[in-house]
């Protein structure tokens, strides 16, 4: 299994069934196809809708919020941006998923700019991360050459402060909890010596560490 | 009453220097007819305020390849190049904010409110140099009310009393920067006789709307 | 004509074509009975609409603000409550007309509350004559039993600072100016010392007061 | 998905001492239903937060009747004589607010907002003990987000997401309330199947709206 397909299955694994459910582009919207049986959820779009689904027909009147054609299902509705984000600011989102630049142990995320690199702006996601009542972070453990990710301290701008609640990864599952990370499960085949090789930040290990249960 | 003018007519409203409210979510639901003819007329040292920079060939991004924005009030700006360029060649100032707070400034500003007080940006460089508001305990940060000279915006289906419907996600910022400037000017796709929109049907109150361009 | 029709058909003098007016509760509502010939204008009532008409049939989810049935014409348009308050509060009614219990020469207004006497509330009417672009007190110039109700400062709790624009009574018209009241026209019959005996505010007379035309 | 309960099972939620938002404006759009459900089952000691008390006999009145209220938030109590009764005999303490904050102030609570910048006010008894904050040299009251364990509500239509449709002017505070309460009850008249409501045709998502009693 590729480590795109395997953080997304672990990811969908969060969501419980009715949940209002937002994802970034990239893998978090992968969880979408992996949620386990009986649990069904509703995306928000924060362009503007409830019930995102696939395209059935092109419509230039509908899309998602990376631009791209989108379907809507029924039951599902439409807004504007200010009722998009009185949804997700006011903690009408049950779950985000979102990808990140840097995560640290104190739940910093820093997922929207490189200084003097890449500044395509915030878009939704500091909205979405301050308001959404869980704050996942799915991204594979390592940066570009092997880059460390997950920080004593996010060096980059933040998205927001002390927002993530859980980081899944190709690696592992780490909460965050006040006291810092805690290490809850590792990827099939991955020791606890490579996530502390691959991690800068200090974490504990759950008593109760375990094995993601993948499918 | 709203007043029904061509594009060109539209354009006597735009002069330089304007600030200009631009409706749309990555180039749906923005009014195309009135940017062409923006850029046609060739009116400069615009600040424009939408929620992205659309695409070089599409939406907002024809105003920003020609050169026509001085400033840019936005939440995204990855989909066009050109802007990320103009921005670091510093021929164009571009203020990027969350999605969530423009949109919410933006109603403000049409409102008659002085600012939003949101918790989203607290601890990032959105927050500096802006004010802070401690309500019981919590710390919001102060967003200002935003308006501006002119709003472009786009619906699909209007009646000859400015009433407008929107259709599906190119609802976005359109409806709150109709309240937020000083002439309004609206391009949608059809225009029907009063009475045939019913009032529990308008999206938008048509006291919003100064001019309607079949666009 | 009584005094009542005498106001309001003086009220509706103010009113250009195209103005959206709210209207209080009695004299008020009668000014849109009186409208000059070739001046249409929309009613807008604070519960939930623009386009308020003459009722057709009573509908139990059509009321006016004073809970009386209502009608609402072809091109009219419902919404919310924030929605009411974004037109009334953003400066998007050109005129409000309201009675007022006190009135003094600072166009500071009274007329929510007489405390341990009656108690109704303010309702709409500390928004209205905030965000309304123009504010115009029409009542009795006296109160009961002579009382004077135009004032050199309100003793009642205030609805607003200083904002009242126009007063007309069954006497005269008062212009509110940074520089106090200016008596601009006196009703039929009516001389300035009358005026004078009824009115506590300080006030000038302007060299082109004349006489109310009412027809 | 929301969940059709009888009126019965909707008393489950209301507890003595509950903090309750009630929808309607003058008892047109409120849910008349789960009032007489209150009153029923005497639910004692409630805050209850609505534009107005409605009628002795009507709305929100019926509360009042029944001694059940100890603390009214609301904009006006003039329709409803015995609220002006219990109030000056201080056993029911009751806070009055201008329309257009409450509106706000409720939506607010809904959107994460800290509370509301208005000048709405301003100089009047409503602003004693209340923070004040000044924007670009203009004064503006903070008034605080407003939320509540409980909304009723009523709607015309809703499918069996909770989607719903409103008609004409019994819209007022009923979407707003839906987005500021733990828990939201709507009293509806019809409900139909999932798809029988276009999402364009939504004026409340079904996200916000936890159970659905046929009224």
């Amino acid at each position: 299994m590729d480590n795109r397909t395997l953080i997304a299955k672990r990811v969908a694994q969060e969501f419980k069934d009715g949940d209002i459910v937002n994802l970034g582009i990239g893998i978090p919207t992968l969880a979408a196809n992996h949620l386990p049986s009986g649990v069904n959820i509703t995306l928000q779009s924060e362009n503007g809708f409830v019930g995102l689904g696939p395209v059935e027909e092109v419509d230039p009147d509908l899309t998602n919020a990376g631009g791209q054609p989108a379907g809507i299902l029924p039951g599902g509705a439409t807004f504007d941006s200010a009722t998009s984000f009185v949804i997700i600011r006011g903690g009408h989102v049950d779950a985000t998923v979102l990808g990140a630049l840097e995560v640290d142990q104190e739940g910093n995320l820093a997922n929207w700019m490189v200084p003097g690199k890449i500044v395509p702006g915030m878009g939704g996601a500091m909205d979405l991360v301050v308001g959404a009542k869980r704050v996942i972070v799915a991204m594979e453990h390592a940066g570009k050459g092997g880059a460390k990710k997950i920080l004593k301290k996010c060096a980059l701008p933040l998205t927001a402060v002390n927002v993530v609640d859980l980081i899944v990864t190709n690696l592992c599952v780490f909460e965050v909890t006040s006291k810092g990370l805690v290490l809850t499960e590792l990827a099939p085949g991955v020791t606890e010596a490579m996530v502390r090789e691959n991690t800068e930040a200090d974490y504990t290990v759950s008593a109760n560490c375990k094995e993601m249960q993948i499918s | 009453m709203a007043k029904v003018i061509s594009a060109d007519q539209a354009m006597d409203h735009i002069n330089d220097a304007a600030v200009v409210m631009i409706g749309g979510f990555l180039a749906c639901g923005t009014p195309e007819t009135l940017i062409d003819g923006m850029v046609q007329k060739g009116v400069k040292n615009l600040t424009v305020i939408a929620n992205d920079s659309g695409f070089p060939d599409k939406g907002i991004g024809k105003l920003v390849v020609a050169q026509q924005v001085k400033k840019l009030v936005a939440t995204h700006i990855g989909t066009n190049p050109e802007t990320g360029k103009q921005m670091n060649a510093k021929t164009m100032e571009v203020v990027l904010v969350p999605q969530g707070t423009l949109a919410e400034q933006i109603r403000a500003g049409g409102a008659g409110l002085g600012g939003v007080l949101t918790p989203t940006g607290i601890g990032t460089v959105v927050a500096e140099g802006k004010q802070t508001v401690v309500v019981d305990g919590k710390e919001f940060l102060l967003e200002k009310a935003v308006k501006a000279d002119v709003a472009l915006i786009k619906a699909y289906k209007a009646d000859e009393k400015g009433n407008l419907v929107f259709r599906k996600s190119a609802r976005n910022f359109n409806p709150m920067m109709a309240t937020a400037a000083e002439t309004v000017i609206a391009e949608v796709e059809t225009i029907v006789p009063v009475g045939q929109i019913d009032p529990d049907e308008v999206m938008l109150p048509g006291i919003f709307v100064d001019y309607l361009v079949k666009g």
